[in-house]
């Protein structure tokens, strides 16, 4: 008795790098029945795992989904939170919703891309930090507001989240520097 | 010919410019032929390439400009025509839509685009000129952008046939409708 | 597209009674009935899309325009295909494809036969209004038999539909969205490059503009052949293969 | 298969439990406090409890959102049969006060108290919001403890028509912003024939400053579980989807907490409560797509594809996912139905207006004292909203505008402080519902510059399907950055209201059709800023 088609898929065409989180997409594969109508979960899974979505993980996808790889890359390249660059060590995200720039969340902006030299939407040279903004994260009652980390952080001067930014990454210079010392 | 005996109406004050382009605006003028005599019955031109005069004069009547608006020097010229012209025309693609003039636009600021072109791409030494170029607009304009323009003379270039058509019925000689189509 | 049945819905398009095929959408009643409405997405052969909005209509007792193409007729609708406004939209809609993409005829293969082109000369486009948006677009080469230059692409997504309903191999696709949408080829990567493109060719036939072309064509030298695809599907889907100069 | 929940049991035994604990401190631990601080004040708080020996006496409950999010992290404090008292700004020093001197001690603490005489407070009325901040939304117990599910216990007896008509009856219209007669949707699915048929419930709020559906789905996820179910077995579907941002972790970690809770329960899945009534339930995820929130995108979006809209007609209800029936209900209509359904469609129509009955939540943002989330009835005035309970703008300043319904809304001006705020009257004032949020602006808000903010947004937030959405927009952005700028012309305005007109007729769908709202209701209102900002160009004499 043959396997069921879809288990059948999978081993066949098992990524051939071994890579370890490839068995974590996999398990989400399977578990989405290989539906072509779960690619948007399974880019989340996939980026969740991986970090971005690189075309070796689109191109598997594709494979596995049987979707055409120009669909597969239009449906990620549609939606705002994919990405297809690895982002830096730390993410920082500033609210842009009404509330927001009503209370100056253009100017956290502005001054933070010129404070660390990385306009919005990108990763600094180093790799250390990406800025990135949001449409609205839905805590208006605190406007100004910056998610850094995956951890809010409420009623944000531009001088409040340099200085936040700046310590953090001074912090980890000192740790560093007494590692190699 | 009028007879110089009666006070007849002057004539309307008829003027051509070329900005941005190619000239080949102009060329296509050149190809009314034998018809530029007639139209120099009902207009006397006043300014352009082919008359010797320096400065764009007083109370034109219509003027037709080639070329986009692509340096200081032509845009000091567009607010100038626009000043002192009652109708103004965008004479061919460059000046109604940027045409190839703004493909520079592309390539990006114009400190990058001179530098393509002159140093990166070079035709002979590859200097970058230090005087000879006017100074840059950001990005090369079709001229309504710039000042309001009356009417659009689109091709590139426009057929005489269709200047033709155009200055016919601007200067009331004939009113049928003329054809607009770029390229 | 040949029908075994006979046009038994009336309707009335600009005054005129005229007798639609079940499931017909207005645009193509129009067209049988030679009721010229400007278009530019539509592609028979290939589903309906509806981007373009060249072809919005007004229809007695709807509020909103409806898009001819992808309006199915219903029996005595009342169209509208022509007035003052719609006149005014289209022409707008016009300049802002024209504003939006590099759109330069006098250097384009296909000067001289390109449905923008002969649209912005129909809705009496003789210049743009908005701002032209000057977009860094680089073109692609890269396939041995044909070019693909994003200045003139005016995302239809015909390529798009016939690569992917007709020829079946669904190379294209659009990726991005909004003003940075455009048109990818696989992965994204060049065409000549995509694995899964058959050079069939159908996707340069049905280009509206030259942004998809014959190689080796200069300046006014390309010419379309949308009719390709309405010939090919029907002759798929009806089991009919018709003399494609009749079709003409 | 499990034995079907007895919910009295549940409720009883949820009462009993609480009655042996003579205090309960509520502490909120919404997305908001949370930023605050609350998770340090509700470790303070437990730490302390411990600490004392109190723990057979006082019971630390984490709650959903309690409103007022400017003055947080929120604590409550209920004494068993006396009077609660709300603490706000509490850190871990405040949390700490609480439990040793304010419940052991019997002090006020004063100084830390939120006075709940605040029209903030008295002002509201709330039906979908009535558990949020009440609750502890990870139980189920306390959903049942407080009426839950009995709505869906009574409309399993009722035939789906019947429960259609009881919906009628209360004239409940869908709160996601154009304000549809939910019944009447309802009625459309329930007569379609299929297969199968779907119900989805969309929780992809959008709009920048509303958080409405937020706080329902992670404050109260049972609520809206039990909407998804009632809609369901009223128009016969079968499976149902929840749509929700990927933006709201946290309300899809209590979804989805909540759904196998249900599931256990007999609540949802295979013979809800022992009758022949099933239904499958699945998030979705979005991924950062405000037109999403579109019907028709929505549903291109739960198929795996481009969020770009389909043409309408075919409605959803007629072809919708996978080309089947499907009826789209905005999380707070769902979130509505168990009380409607258990009081009665009379005790709804009691709040709010003729023709917009029941009450409306509003995300309170922007200049104003207090800030948060509110429930209202339909139809309180602007003024009342804007100065009563969102107690005016801080720092003497004037109220200029109310900004509603987000990019597709409008401004409202101040002289408009007695428009009730419902479906028809914002239509009038040219501004929209909308999905409820409420942005309050002072006089030092430029107009012209408010219409840019939202330009921007909608031609980034632009499928890029259409043309006159994808460059339309764009076009209207440029036009109205160059006149923000002091260097646009009356030219420029001239073709910014063509665009306008353009853009709004011919797009494709509701987004890019309402995409002009901000501009076109900020040149009705403040014409005159724009003309201030435009300066004069040579103009020849054809011109003239």
């Amino acid at each position: 008795m043959a396997a069921p088609a879809t288990d059948r898929r999978a081993q066949q065409d098992a990524h051939p790098s071994g890579d370890e989180r490839f068995a974590l997409l996999d398990k989400a594969l399977k578990r989405a029945r290989f539906e072509q109508d779960q690619l948007v979960e399974l880019l989340h899974t996939a980026q969740e795992v991986f970090g971005h979505l690189s075309d070796d993980v689109l191109i598997y996808l594709a494979r596995q989904l049987r979707l055409p790889p120009s669909r597969v890359l239009g449906v990620a390249s549609f939606y705002h939170l994919f990405t297809f660059e690895p982002p830096g060590d730390h993410i920082c995200t500033v609210c842009m919703g009404t509330a927001c720039y009503v209370k100056g969340a253009e100017d956290v902006v502005r001054e933070t891309s010129e404070a660390f030299d990385v306009p919005a939407g990108e990763t600094t040279d180093d790799g250390r930090l990406t800025l990135w903004t949001a449409r609205c994260v839905g805590s208006c009652g605190l406007a100004p507001v910056v998610v850094f980390d995956g951890t809010v952080l409420a009623k944000q001067t531009p001088q409040d989240l340099i200085a936040h930014v700046r310590e953090l990454l001074a912090a980890e210079d000192a740790a560093a520097e007494e590692e190699a010392g | 010919m009028t007879s110089p005996k009666h006070a007849a109406p002057p004539l309307p004050r008829l003027a051509t410019i070329w900005l941005g382009g190619c000239s080949g605006c102009h060329m296509s003028f050149v190809d009314l032929d034998e018809w530029l005599i007639e139209l120099r019955r009902h207009a006397q031109i006043v300014y352009g390439p082919l008359v010797d005069r320096k400065e764009f004069p007083e109370d034109v009547d219509a003027v037709l400009v080639e070329g986009a608006v692509t340096n200081t020097d032509n845009l000091e010229l567009a607010h100038q025509l626009r000043a002192r012209s009652k109708v103004v025309i965008s004479f061919g693609d460059c000046a109604v839509t940027g045409n190839v003039t703004a493909l520079r636009n592309l390539v990006g600021e114009p400190g990058e685009m001179v530098y393509r072109v002159y140093a990166e791409h070079p035709d002979r030494d590859g200097q970058m000129p230090s005087e000879v170029i006017p100074d840059l607009l950001p990005q090369a304009l079709p001229l309504h952008h710039v000042v309001p323009v009356d009417l659009f003379l689109p091709g590139c270039p426009p057929p005489a046939a269709r200047i033709r058509e155009a200055l016919e019925s601007l200067l009331g000689i004939d009113d049928s409708p003329h054809g607009i189509r770029f390229g | 597209m040949a029908r075994r049945q006979r046009p038994n819905v009336p309707v009335v398009i600009d005054g005129h009674e005229v007798m639609a095929y079940p499931d017909e959408s207005v645009l193509s009643a129009a067209d049988r009935e030679g009721i010229r409405i400007p278009r530019l997405c539509a592609l028979e052969g290939t589903s309906v899309h509806g981007g373009c909005r060249l072809c919005v209509v007004e229809v007695a007792e709807r509020h909103k325009l409806m898009p001819a193409c992808g309006t199915t007729v219903v029996e005595d609708m009342e169209v509208r295909t022509r007035s003052r406004s719609l006149d005014e939209h289209r022409k707008l809609i016009c300049e802002l494809l024209l504003a939006e993409g590099n759109h330069v005829c006098a250097v384009c293969v296909s000067n001289g036969a390109c449905e923008l082109q002969d649209l912005a000369e129909e809705l009496g486009v003789d210049h743009v209004r908005p701002d032209y948006q000057f977009p860094r677009r680089s073109v692609d080469a890269s396939h041995p038999k044909y070019t693909f230059d994003p200045n003139r692409c005016v995302l239809c997504t015909r390529c798009v539909r016939t690569c992917a309903e007709v020829e079946g191999a669904h190379v294209w696709d659009l990726a991005g969205r909004a003003s940075g949408s455009h048109l990818i080829a696989d992965l994204g990567q060049e065409w000549g490059e995509a694995p899964s493109c058959t050079w069939c060719g159908k996707c340069v036939a049905v280009c509206p503009t030259g942004a998809l072309a014959w190689k080796g064509k200069a300046v006014g030298e390309m010419r379309h052949d949308p009719s390709l695809v309405a010939f090919l599907s029907s002759a798929r889907e009806q089991g009919e293969w018709v003399d494609r100069e009749a079709l003409r | 298969m499990a034995k079907v929940i007895d919910l009295d049991d549940v409720a009883v035994n949820e009462a009993e439990a609480r009655s042996r604990y003579r205090w309960r401190i509520k502490v909120c631990s919404s997305t908001a406090c949370d930023a605050s601080g609350a998770g340090p004040a509700y470790r303070a708080v437990e730490q302390r409890v411990e600490e004392q020996g109190l723990e057979h006496d006082v019971q630390v409950v984490p709650t959903g959102c309690m409103g007022l999010c400017s003055a947080g992290p929120l604590v409550r404090t209920e004494p068993r049969g006396g009077q609660p008292t709300l603490f706000q700004e509490v850190n871990e020093r405040v949390g700490a006060d609480i439990v040793e001197r304010h419940v052991k001690g019997r002090e006020d603490l004063a100084e830390h108290q939120l006075d709940e005489g605040l029209p903030f407070f008295t002002r509201q009325e709330r039906v979908v919001l009535s558990n949020a901040g009440r609750i502890d939304p990870e139980r189920l117990e306390d959903y049942v403890a407080e009426g839950g599910y009995r709505a869906l216990v009574s409309a399993l007896r009722m035939r789906p028509r019947g429960l259609i008509e009881t919906i009628e009856a209360s004239g409940l219209r869908g709160r996601g912003g154009a304000g549809y007669p939910t019944a009447k949707k309802w009625g459309m699915l329930h007569d379609a024939v299929a297969d199968e048929k779907y119900v989805v419930a969309n929780g992809d709020e959008g709009d920048p400053g509303a958080f409405m559906d937020r706080a329902v789905m992670e404050d109260d996820p049972h609520r809206v579980l039990e909407g998804v179910t009632l809609a369901a077995y009223a128009t016969g579907a079968s499976k149902a989807f929840l749509y929700v941002r990927a933006e709201y972790p946290r309300a899809i970690k209590r979804l989805e907490q909540a759904i196998r809770t249900a599931k256990r329960q007999r609540l949802l899945g295979r013979n809800i409560l022992g009758s022949d009534f099933s239904l499958d339930v699945e998030i979705r995820t979005g991924a950062g797509a405000f037109v999403c929130g579109e019907e028709t995108a929505l549903l291109a979006s739960i198929e795996g594809q481009r969020g770009q809209p389909r043409m309408r007609p075919p409605y959803p209800t007629e072809r919708g996912l996978y080309g089947r029936p499907t009826m789209i209900n905005n999380v707070e209509t769902l979130a509505n139905l168990p009380d409607i359904v258990r009081r009665g469609p009379e005790w709804f129509r009691r709040m709010g207006t003729e023709v917009s009955p029941g009450t409306k939540v509003f995300a309170l943002a922007g200049s104003l004292r207090h800030t948060g989330l509110i429930e209202v009835p339909m139809g309180l005035t602007l003024g009342e909203i804007i100065e009563e309970i969102g107690g005016g703008c801080p720092d003497g300043r004037a109220f200029k505008a109310a900004q509603t319904g987000g990019p597709s809304g409008g401004c409202v001006p101040a002289s408009f402080r007695d428009l009730p705020v419902d479906f028809e009257s914002l239509r009038q004032a040219g501004s929209i519902m909308g999905s409820g949020g409420l942005i309050a602006m002072d006089e030092g808000v430029s107009m012209p510059e408010v219409a840019r903010f939202y330009m921007d947004f909608s031609q980034d937030e632009s499928c890029g399907k259409c043309t006159p959405c994808r460059v339309g927009t764009l076009e209207m952005h440029r036009l109205l950055e160059r006149i923000c700028a002091g260097e646009g012309s009356h030219r420029d305005l001239e073709l910014l209201e063509q665009l306008s007109r353009t853009v709004r007729e011919t797009s494709l769908c509701g987004l890019g059709q309402s995409a002009p709202n901000p501009v076109a209701s900020t040149l009705e209102h403040f014409r005159d800023e724009y003309l201030a900002l435009l300066r004069d160009e040579p103009v020849g004499v054809a011109h003239g």
